[in-house]
Protein backbone atom coordinates (compact mmCIF):
# COMPACT_ATOMS: atom_id res chain seq x y z
CA UNK A 1 0.00 0.00 0.00
CA UNK A 2 1.44 3.48 -1.13
CA UNK A 3 -1.15 6.26 -1.14
CA UNK A 4 0.95 9.74 -1.12
CA UNK A 5 -0.21 13.21 -2.06
CA UNK A 6 1.98 16.34 -1.52
CA UNK A 7 1.25 20.05 -1.84
CA UNK A 8 4.98 21.05 -3.25
CA UNK A 9 6.61 24.42 -3.77
CA UNK A 10 9.26 22.52 -7.14
CA UNK A 11 9.56 21.09 -10.35
CA UNK A 12 7.15 17.69 -10.08
CA UNK A 13 9.09 14.87 -11.59
CA UNK A 14 6.32 12.59 -13.37
CA UNK A 15 8.63 9.42 -14.09
CA UNK A 16 9.55 9.49 -10.27
CA UNK A 17 6.23 9.44 -9.57
CA UNK A 18 4.98 7.02 -12.58
CA UNK A 19 8.07 4.28 -10.41
CA UNK A 20 6.63 4.86 -6.94
CA UNK A 21 3.67 3.44 -7.88
CA UNK A 22 4.98 0.68 -10.03
CA UNK A 23 4.43 -2.87 -8.15
CA UNK A 24 4.03 -6.45 -9.84
CA UNK A 25 0.68 -6.39 -8.54
CA UNK A 26 -0.66 -3.95 -11.17
CA UNK A 27 -1.44 -3.97 -14.49
CA UNK A 28 -2.22 -0.64 -15.27
CA UNK A 29 -1.08 2.70 -14.41
CA UNK A 30 -2.87 6.07 -15.62
CA UNK A 31 -1.02 9.44 -15.08
CA UNK A 32 -2.76 12.76 -15.34
CA UNK A 33 -0.23 16.09 -15.71
CA UNK A 34 -2.27 19.68 -15.61
CA UNK A 35 -0.08 21.90 -17.40
CA UNK A 36 0.08 25.98 -17.55
CA UNK A 37 -1.38 26.51 -21.13
CA UNK A 38 -0.59 29.04 -23.52
CA UNK A 39 -3.90 30.44 -24.16
CA UNK A 40 -7.34 31.06 -21.41
CA UNK A 41 -10.51 32.05 -22.31
CA UNK A 42 -9.04 33.82 -25.73
CA UNK A 43 -5.98 35.79 -23.82
CA UNK A 44 -2.55 34.90 -24.54
CA UNK A 45 -0.75 33.83 -21.02
CA UNK A 46 2.70 33.65 -19.92
CA UNK A 47 2.42 32.35 -16.43
CA UNK A 48 0.46 31.44 -13.26
CA UNK A 49 0.80 31.51 -9.72
CA UNK A 50 -0.29 29.04 -7.72
CA UNK A 51 -1.44 30.04 -4.09
CA UNK A 52 -3.18 27.93 -1.43
CA UNK A 53 -4.65 27.66 1.90
CA UNK A 54 -1.47 25.06 2.85
CA UNK A 55 -2.41 23.10 5.68
CA UNK A 56 -6.39 22.78 4.54
CA UNK A 57 -4.87 22.13 1.17
CA UNK A 58 -2.61 19.40 2.30
CA UNK A 59 -5.27 18.20 4.11
CA UNK A 60 -7.57 17.99 1.26
CA UNK A 61 -5.84 16.62 -1.37
CA UNK A 62 -5.20 13.33 1.78
CA UNK A 63 -8.65 13.26 2.14
CA UNK A 64 -9.40 12.91 -1.62
CA UNK A 65 -6.32 10.57 -1.99
CA UNK A 66 -7.78 8.15 1.07
CA UNK A 67 -11.35 8.26 -0.89
CA UNK A 68 -10.02 7.41 -4.18
CA UNK A 69 -8.55 4.55 -2.61
CA UNK A 70 -11.56 2.89 -0.88
CA UNK A 71 -13.97 4.05 -3.88
CA UNK A 72 -11.73 2.28 -6.20
CA UNK A 73 -9.70 -0.32 -4.28
CA UNK A 74 -6.42 2.04 -5.27
CA UNK A 75 -3.44 0.77 -2.94
CA UNK A 76 -0.98 2.50 -5.09
CA UNK A 77 -0.98 6.05 -5.99
CA UNK A 78 0.73 9.45 -5.57
CA UNK A 79 -0.50 12.97 -5.76
CA UNK A 80 1.65 16.48 -5.79
CA UNK A 81 0.15 19.58 -6.34
CA UNK A 82 2.96 22.50 -7.30
CA UNK A 83 2.37 26.18 -5.55
CA UNK A 84 4.14 29.07 -6.42
CA UNK A 85 4.97 31.22 -9.79
CA UNK A 86 4.84 28.63 -13.27
CA UNK A 87 5.77 29.29 -16.48
CA UNK A 88 3.83 28.40 -19.82
CA UNK A 89 4.60 23.87 -20.14
CA UNK A 90 5.60 23.43 -16.45
CA UNK A 91 2.88 20.74 -14.62
CA UNK A 92 1.00 22.23 -11.90
CA UNK A 93 -0.46 18.79 -10.83
CA UNK A 94 0.78 14.88 -11.41
CA UNK A 95 -1.86 12.34 -10.54
CA UNK A 96 -0.38 8.49 -10.91
CA UNK A 97 -2.68 5.98 -10.25
CA UNK A 98 -1.98 2.09 -10.08
CA UNK A 99 -4.54 -0.85 -10.24
CA UNK A 100 -4.43 -4.40 -11.61
CA UNK A 101 -7.18 -3.47 -14.35
CA UNK A 102 -7.57 -0.84 -16.43
CA UNK A 103 -10.89 0.57 -15.91
CA UNK A 104 -10.50 1.12 -11.64
CA UNK A 105 -7.41 3.19 -12.57
CA UNK A 106 -8.88 5.86 -15.42
CA UNK A 107 -12.10 6.15 -12.94
CA UNK A 108 -9.48 7.03 -9.53
CA UNK A 109 -7.45 9.11 -11.80
CA UNK A 110 -10.67 10.69 -13.22
CA UNK A 111 -12.16 11.21 -9.70
CA UNK A 112 -9.13 12.97 -8.25
CA UNK A 113 -8.67 15.51 -10.98
CA UNK A 114 -12.55 16.71 -10.75
CA UNK A 115 -12.37 16.39 -6.70
CA UNK A 116 -9.34 18.98 -7.01
CA UNK A 117 -10.94 21.04 -9.64
CA UNK A 118 -13.88 21.40 -7.33
CA UNK A 119 -12.37 21.48 -3.40
CA UNK A 120 -9.12 21.83 -3.04
CA UNK A 121 -8.41 25.23 -1.44
CA UNK A 122 -6.01 26.81 -4.10
CA UNK A 123 -5.80 29.41 -6.34
CA UNK A 124 -4.23 30.91 -9.75
CA UNK A 125 -3.44 33.98 -10.63
CA UNK A 126 -3.01 34.21 -14.45
CA UNK A 127 -0.10 36.63 -16.30
CA UNK A 128 -1.06 38.05 -19.29
CA UNK A 129 1.45 38.80 -22.28
CA UNK A 130 0.14 43.08 -21.80
CA UNK A 131 1.80 42.90 -18.60
CA UNK A 132 -1.60 42.55 -16.75
CA UNK A 133 -2.78 39.15 -14.42
CA UNK A 134 -6.05 37.97 -13.20
CA UNK A 135 -7.55 35.94 -10.43
CA UNK A 136 -8.88 32.60 -12.37
CA UNK A 137 -11.80 31.38 -11.23
CA UNK A 138 -10.97 28.25 -13.52
CA UNK A 139 -13.56 25.35 -13.43
CA UNK A 140 -15.13 24.27 -10.45
CA UNK A 141 -16.84 27.45 -9.08
CA UNK A 142 -17.94 26.29 -5.50
CA UNK A 143 -21.34 27.84 -4.61
CA UNK A 144 -22.57 28.36 -1.33
CA UNK A 145 -23.93 25.10 -0.01
CA UNK A 146 -21.29 23.19 -1.80
CA UNK A 147 -19.54 22.68 1.65
CA UNK A 148 -22.20 20.03 2.42
CA UNK A 149 -21.58 18.04 -0.69
CA UNK A 150 -18.54 17.68 0.15
CA UNK A 151 -19.32 16.30 3.27
CA UNK A 152 -22.42 13.62 1.84
CA UNK B 1 -14.96 36.01 21.72
CA UNK B 2 -12.50 36.64 18.85
CA UNK B 3 -12.00 34.49 15.92
CA UNK B 4 -9.24 34.61 13.31
CA UNK B 5 -10.35 35.13 9.51
CA UNK B 6 -8.20 34.03 7.03
CA UNK B 7 -9.01 35.31 3.83
CA UNK B 8 -6.96 34.36 0.14
CA UNK B 9 -6.37 35.15 -3.12
CA UNK B 10 -8.74 38.02 -4.47
CA UNK B 11 -10.95 38.24 -0.99
CA UNK B 12 -7.39 38.68 0.57
CA UNK B 13 -6.62 42.05 -1.88
CA UNK B 14 -10.24 43.35 -1.80
CA UNK B 15 -9.99 43.21 2.01
CA UNK B 16 -6.33 44.30 2.10
CA UNK B 17 -4.99 41.64 4.43
CA UNK B 18 -4.74 37.79 4.67
CA UNK B 19 -5.81 37.41 8.33
CA UNK B 20 -7.87 39.56 10.70
CA UNK B 21 -8.90 39.26 14.18
CA UNK B 22 -12.64 39.60 14.65
CA UNK B 23 -14.17 40.43 18.14
CA UNK B 24 -17.79 39.02 19.23
CA UNK B 25 -19.30 40.14 22.14
CA UNK B 26 -20.84 37.06 22.79
CA UNK B 27 -20.98 33.56 20.68
CA UNK B 28 -20.95 33.75 16.96
CA UNK B 29 -22.02 32.03 13.56
CA UNK B 30 -20.06 31.29 10.49
CA UNK B 31 -22.78 33.90 9.16
CA UNK B 32 -22.30 36.24 11.27
CA UNK B 33 -18.09 36.38 10.96
CA UNK B 34 -19.05 36.80 7.45
CA UNK B 35 -21.39 39.44 7.99
CA UNK B 36 -19.04 41.15 9.94
CA UNK B 37 -16.43 40.33 7.28
CA UNK B 38 -18.51 42.32 4.47
CA UNK B 39 -19.29 45.11 6.89
CA UNK B 40 -15.60 45.96 6.56
CA UNK B 41 -14.17 48.24 3.80
CA UNK B 42 -13.57 45.96 0.64
CA UNK B 43 -16.01 43.60 2.25
CA UNK B 44 -18.59 43.56 -0.11
CA UNK B 45 -15.60 41.37 -2.51
CA UNK B 46 -17.04 38.95 -0.42
CA UNK B 47 -20.11 36.87 -1.16
CA UNK B 48 -22.66 37.03 1.17
CA UNK B 49 -22.67 32.79 1.39
CA UNK B 50 -18.73 32.34 0.48
CA UNK B 51 -17.25 29.05 0.91
CA UNK B 52 -15.75 28.80 4.27
CA UNK B 53 -13.74 26.56 6.56
CA UNK B 54 -14.11 26.57 10.26
CA UNK B 55 -10.34 24.90 11.46
CA UNK B 56 -9.57 23.36 8.06
CA UNK B 57 -12.92 21.65 7.56
CA UNK B 58 -15.75 23.13 5.44
CA UNK B 59 -18.49 24.43 7.66
CA UNK B 60 -22.14 25.86 7.01
CA UNK B 61 -23.01 28.81 7.27
CA UNK B 62 -25.23 27.78 10.56
CA UNK B 63 -22.42 26.45 12.48
CA UNK B 64 -21.26 28.02 15.94
CA UNK B 65 -17.97 29.41 16.18
CA UNK B 66 -16.12 29.10 19.20
CA UNK B 67 -12.93 31.32 20.53
CA UNK B 68 -9.74 31.59 19.09
CA UNK B 69 -11.06 29.55 15.94
CA UNK B 70 -9.82 29.78 12.43
CA UNK B 71 -12.53 30.94 10.01
CA UNK B 72 -11.24 30.45 6.67
CA UNK B 73 -13.58 32.19 3.29
CA UNK B 74 -12.74 30.32 0.69
CA UNK B 75 -12.38 32.33 -2.72
CA UNK B 76 -13.74 29.98 -5.69
CA UNK B 77 -11.26 27.30 -5.76
CA UNK B 78 -8.84 27.32 -9.10
CA UNK B 79 -6.83 24.13 -8.41
CA UNK B 80 -5.54 21.31 -10.80
CA UNK C 1 0.66 18.05 -34.58
CA UNK C 2 2.93 14.97 -33.63
CA UNK C 3 1.09 11.98 -33.92
CA UNK C 4 3.32 8.78 -33.85
CA UNK C 5 2.79 4.89 -32.82
CA UNK C 6 5.49 2.22 -33.12
CA UNK C 7 5.99 -1.60 -32.53
CA UNK C 8 9.06 -1.50 -30.48
CA UNK C 9 11.36 -4.68 -29.23
CA UNK C 10 13.04 -2.44 -26.42
CA UNK C 11 12.14 -1.24 -23.02
CA UNK C 12 9.49 1.76 -23.25
CA UNK C 13 10.58 5.16 -22.07
CA UNK C 14 7.49 6.58 -20.97
CA UNK C 15 9.02 9.67 -19.46
CA UNK C 16 10.51 10.28 -23.10
CA UNK C 17 6.81 9.69 -24.53
CA UNK C 18 5.42 12.08 -21.42
CA UNK C 19 8.20 14.91 -23.10
CA UNK C 20 7.61 14.32 -27.03
CA UNK C 21 3.35 15.03 -26.39
CA UNK C 22 4.89 18.43 -24.61
CA UNK C 23 3.62 21.39 -26.31
CA UNK C 24 2.43 24.51 -24.62
CA UNK C 25 -0.95 24.47 -26.68
CA UNK C 26 -1.66 21.26 -23.76
CA UNK C 27 -2.96 22.01 -20.33
CA UNK C 28 -3.93 18.26 -19.78
CA UNK C 29 -1.61 15.09 -20.68
CA UNK C 30 -2.71 11.54 -19.86
CA UNK C 31 -0.74 8.62 -19.93
CA UNK C 32 -1.61 4.77 -19.66
CA UNK C 33 1.07 1.99 -19.10
CA UNK C 34 0.14 -1.99 -19.51
CA UNK C 35 2.40 -3.60 -17.38
CA UNK C 36 3.02 -7.57 -16.98
CA UNK C 37 1.36 -8.29 -14.04
CA UNK C 38 2.44 -11.22 -11.27
CA UNK C 39 -1.18 -12.86 -11.36
CA UNK C 40 -3.34 -13.47 -14.31
CA UNK C 41 -6.67 -15.41 -13.67
CA UNK C 42 -5.04 -16.62 -10.73
CA UNK C 43 -2.07 -17.66 -11.49
CA UNK C 44 1.65 -16.87 -10.82
CA UNK C 45 3.25 -15.44 -13.93
CA UNK C 46 7.06 -15.51 -14.41
CA UNK C 47 6.86 -12.95 -18.17
CA UNK C 48 4.93 -12.57 -20.84
CA UNK C 49 6.42 -13.22 -25.01
CA UNK C 50 4.52 -10.90 -26.90
CA UNK C 51 4.44 -11.63 -30.81
CA UNK C 52 3.05 -9.63 -33.43
CA UNK C 53 1.85 -9.83 -36.82
CA UNK C 54 4.53 -6.83 -37.40
CA UNK C 55 3.26 -5.46 -40.52
CA UNK C 56 -0.34 -5.46 -39.69
CA UNK C 57 -0.07 -4.90 -36.46
CA UNK C 58 2.42 -1.03 -37.21
CA UNK C 59 -0.57 -0.15 -39.81
CA UNK C 60 -3.59 -1.05 -37.42
CA UNK C 61 -1.46 0.92 -34.51
CA UNK C 62 -1.08 4.08 -36.53
CA UNK C 63 -5.08 3.56 -38.02
CA UNK C 64 -5.97 3.83 -34.16
CA UNK C 65 -3.66 6.83 -33.47
CA UNK C 66 -5.25 8.53 -36.57
CA UNK C 67 -9.07 8.03 -35.62
CA UNK C 68 -8.61 8.98 -32.22
CA UNK C 69 -6.42 12.24 -33.33
CA UNK C 70 -9.72 12.78 -35.56
CA UNK C 71 -12.15 11.52 -32.99
CA UNK C 72 -10.91 13.50 -30.23
CA UNK C 73 -9.35 16.75 -31.80
CA UNK C 74 -6.06 15.19 -30.89
CA UNK C 75 -2.53 17.19 -31.66
CA UNK C 76 -0.06 15.24 -29.94
CA UNK C 77 -0.04 11.70 -29.18
CA UNK C 78 2.40 8.99 -28.54
CA UNK C 79 1.99 5.30 -28.33
CA UNK C 80 4.49 2.25 -28.26
CA UNK C 81 3.31 -1.37 -28.16
CA UNK C 82 6.43 -3.57 -26.96
CA UNK C 83 6.89 -6.85 -28.56
CA UNK C 84 9.61 -9.90 -27.47
CA UNK C 85 10.12 -10.98 -23.99
CA UNK C 86 8.90 -9.20 -20.99
CA UNK C 87 9.27 -10.02 -17.20
CA UNK C 88 7.25 -8.82 -14.15
CA UNK C 89 6.89 -5.29 -14.30
CA UNK C 90 7.71 -4.76 -17.38
CA UNK C 91 5.72 -2.13 -19.76
CA UNK C 92 3.93 -3.87 -22.35
CA UNK C 93 2.39 -0.71 -23.94
CA UNK C 94 2.27 3.01 -23.59
CA UNK C 95 -0.14 5.57 -24.71
CA UNK C 96 0.05 9.50 -24.13
CA UNK C 97 -1.94 11.68 -25.11
CA UNK C 98 -1.84 15.21 -24.78
CA UNK C 99 -5.02 17.84 -25.44
CA UNK C 100 -6.29 21.94 -24.06
CA UNK C 101 -8.77 20.40 -21.96
CA UNK C 102 -8.67 16.76 -19.57
CA UNK C 103 -12.19 15.52 -20.94
CA UNK C 104 -10.97 14.50 -24.47
CA UNK C 105 -7.70 13.59 -23.19
CA UNK C 106 -8.90 11.15 -21.25
CA UNK C 107 -11.19 9.82 -23.67
CA UNK C 108 -8.86 9.86 -25.91
CA UNK C 109 -6.86 7.77 -24.14
CA UNK C 110 -8.99 5.18 -23.30
CA UNK C 111 -10.21 4.94 -27.01
CA UNK C 112 -6.98 3.92 -28.05
CA UNK C 113 -6.34 1.32 -25.39
CA UNK C 114 -9.98 -0.35 -25.88
CA UNK C 115 -9.27 -0.23 -29.62
CA UNK C 116 -5.76 -1.60 -29.39
CA UNK C 117 -7.16 -4.51 -27.01
CA UNK C 118 -9.91 -5.44 -29.88
CA UNK C 119 -7.97 -5.49 -32.78
CA UNK C 120 -4.36 -4.79 -32.43
CA UNK C 121 -2.76 -8.30 -34.28
CA UNK C 122 -0.18 -8.76 -31.02
CA UNK C 123 -0.36 -12.27 -29.08
CA UNK C 124 0.52 -12.76 -25.77
CA UNK C 125 1.95 -16.34 -24.15
CA UNK C 126 2.14 -16.06 -20.48
CA UNK C 127 5.08 -18.38 -18.68
CA UNK C 128 4.42 -19.41 -14.82
CA UNK C 129 6.31 -20.37 -11.95
CA UNK C 130 5.31 -24.03 -12.87
CA UNK C 131 7.47 -23.90 -15.33
CA UNK C 132 4.43 -24.01 -18.44
CA UNK C 133 3.17 -21.35 -20.33
CA UNK C 134 -0.23 -20.45 -22.41
CA UNK C 135 -1.54 -18.45 -25.18
CA UNK C 136 -3.75 -15.86 -23.56
CA UNK C 137 -6.86 -15.13 -25.13
CA UNK C 138 -7.11 -11.89 -22.96
CA UNK C 139 -9.52 -9.27 -23.54
CA UNK C 140 -11.40 -8.79 -26.44
CA UNK C 141 -11.97 -11.85 -28.04
CA UNK C 142 -12.44 -11.02 -32.00
CA UNK C 143 -15.72 -12.83 -32.97
CA UNK C 144 -16.29 -14.22 -36.42
CA UNK C 145 -17.58 -11.04 -38.15
CA UNK C 146 -15.88 -8.80 -36.14
CA UNK C 147 -13.82 -7.46 -38.91
CA UNK C 148 -16.97 -5.82 -40.40
CA UNK C 149 -16.93 -3.82 -36.96
CA UNK C 150 -13.59 -2.37 -37.13
CA UNK C 151 -14.22 -1.32 -40.91
CA UNK C 152 -17.65 0.76 -40.01
CA UNK D 1 -3.70 -19.92 -58.46
CA UNK D 2 -1.56 -19.69 -55.00
CA UNK D 3 -1.95 -17.37 -52.08
CA UNK D 4 0.37 -17.32 -48.90
CA UNK D 5 -1.57 -18.19 -45.32
CA UNK D 6 0.03 -16.42 -42.74
CA UNK D 7 -0.50 -18.23 -39.09
CA UNK D 8 -0.15 -16.94 -35.57
CA UNK D 9 0.56 -18.06 -32.05
CA UNK D 10 -1.68 -20.85 -31.16
CA UNK D 11 -2.77 -21.37 -34.72
CA UNK D 12 0.85 -21.36 -36.15
CA UNK D 13 1.39 -23.98 -32.80
CA UNK D 14 -1.49 -25.98 -34.09
CA UNK D 15 -0.88 -26.57 -37.46
CA UNK D 16 3.39 -26.75 -37.40
CA UNK D 17 4.15 -23.30 -39.72
CA UNK D 18 3.71 -20.17 -39.95
CA UNK D 19 3.38 -20.12 -43.62
CA UNK D 20 1.97 -22.02 -45.65
CA UNK D 21 1.33 -21.61 -49.64
CA UNK D 22 -1.80 -23.04 -50.92
CA UNK D 23 -2.97 -23.74 -54.21
CA UNK D 24 -6.61 -23.53 -55.71
CA UNK D 25 -8.01 -24.80 -59.39
CA UNK D 26 -10.04 -21.92 -59.93
CA UNK D 27 -11.03 -18.86 -57.98
CA UNK D 28 -11.42 -18.99 -53.99
CA UNK D 29 -13.02 -16.89 -50.98
CA UNK D 30 -11.30 -16.11 -47.77
CA UNK D 31 -13.68 -19.05 -46.49
CA UNK D 32 -12.03 -21.54 -48.95
CA UNK D 33 -8.90 -20.62 -47.73
CA UNK D 34 -9.68 -21.22 -44.10
CA UNK D 35 -11.49 -24.66 -45.36
CA UNK D 36 -8.31 -25.56 -46.88
CA UNK D 37 -6.44 -24.80 -43.69
CA UNK D 38 -8.74 -26.76 -41.18
CA UNK D 39 -7.97 -29.93 -43.56
CA UNK D 40 -4.86 -29.86 -42.63
CA UNK D 41 -3.12 -31.66 -39.91
CA UNK D 42 -3.87 -30.10 -36.57
CA UNK D 43 -6.27 -26.98 -38.48
CA UNK D 44 -9.26 -28.25 -36.50
CA UNK D 45 -7.73 -25.78 -33.84
CA UNK D 46 -9.28 -23.38 -36.11
CA UNK D 47 -12.47 -22.14 -35.78
CA UNK D 48 -14.79 -22.09 -39.06
CA UNK D 49 -14.89 -18.64 -39.16
CA UNK D 50 -12.31 -17.24 -37.87
CA UNK D 51 -10.95 -13.52 -38.42
CA UNK D 52 -9.05 -13.04 -41.23
CA UNK D 53 -6.92 -10.09 -43.37
CA UNK D 54 -5.86 -10.17 -46.72
CA UNK D 55 -3.08 -8.08 -47.30
CA UNK D 56 -3.21 -6.01 -44.36
CA UNK D 57 -6.73 -5.06 -43.99
CA UNK D 58 -9.72 -7.36 -42.27
CA UNK D 59 -11.84 -8.90 -44.89
CA UNK D 60 -15.29 -10.87 -44.64
CA UNK D 61 -15.29 -14.68 -45.02
CA UNK D 62 -17.00 -13.93 -48.73
CA UNK D 63 -14.36 -11.87 -50.06
CA UNK D 64 -12.68 -13.24 -53.08
CA UNK D 65 -8.53 -13.45 -53.15
CA UNK D 66 -6.73 -13.22 -55.92
CA UNK D 67 -3.44 -15.17 -56.84
CA UNK D 68 0.02 -13.61 -54.32
CA UNK D 69 -2.24 -12.70 -51.41
CA UNK D 70 -1.62 -12.78 -48.27
CA UNK D 71 -4.05 -14.20 -46.08
CA UNK D 72 -3.44 -14.07 -42.25
CA UNK D 73 -5.36 -15.84 -39.96
CA UNK D 74 -5.64 -13.73 -37.10
CA UNK D 75 -5.99 -15.72 -33.63
CA UNK D 76 -8.04 -14.04 -30.49
CA UNK D 77 -5.87 -11.20 -30.12
CA UNK D 78 -4.53 -10.02 -26.91
CA UNK D 79 -2.33 -6.78 -26.95
CA UNK D 80 -2.22 -4.00 -24.39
Amino acid sequence: MSIRSAIVRRAIDVAALLAEVQETANGATVAFVGHVREVNDGRAVTGIEYSAYGEMAERELAAIASECASAYGIAHLAIEHRLGTLTLGEASIAIVVAHAHRAPAYEASRFIIEEVKRRLPIWKREGYVDGSSEWVNASGVPQAGAAQEHRT
Amino acid sequence: MTVTALLFASYAEALGSDRLELAFPGSATVGEVVAQLRALPGGAALPPSPLVAVNLTYARADQRVANGDEVAIIPPVAGG
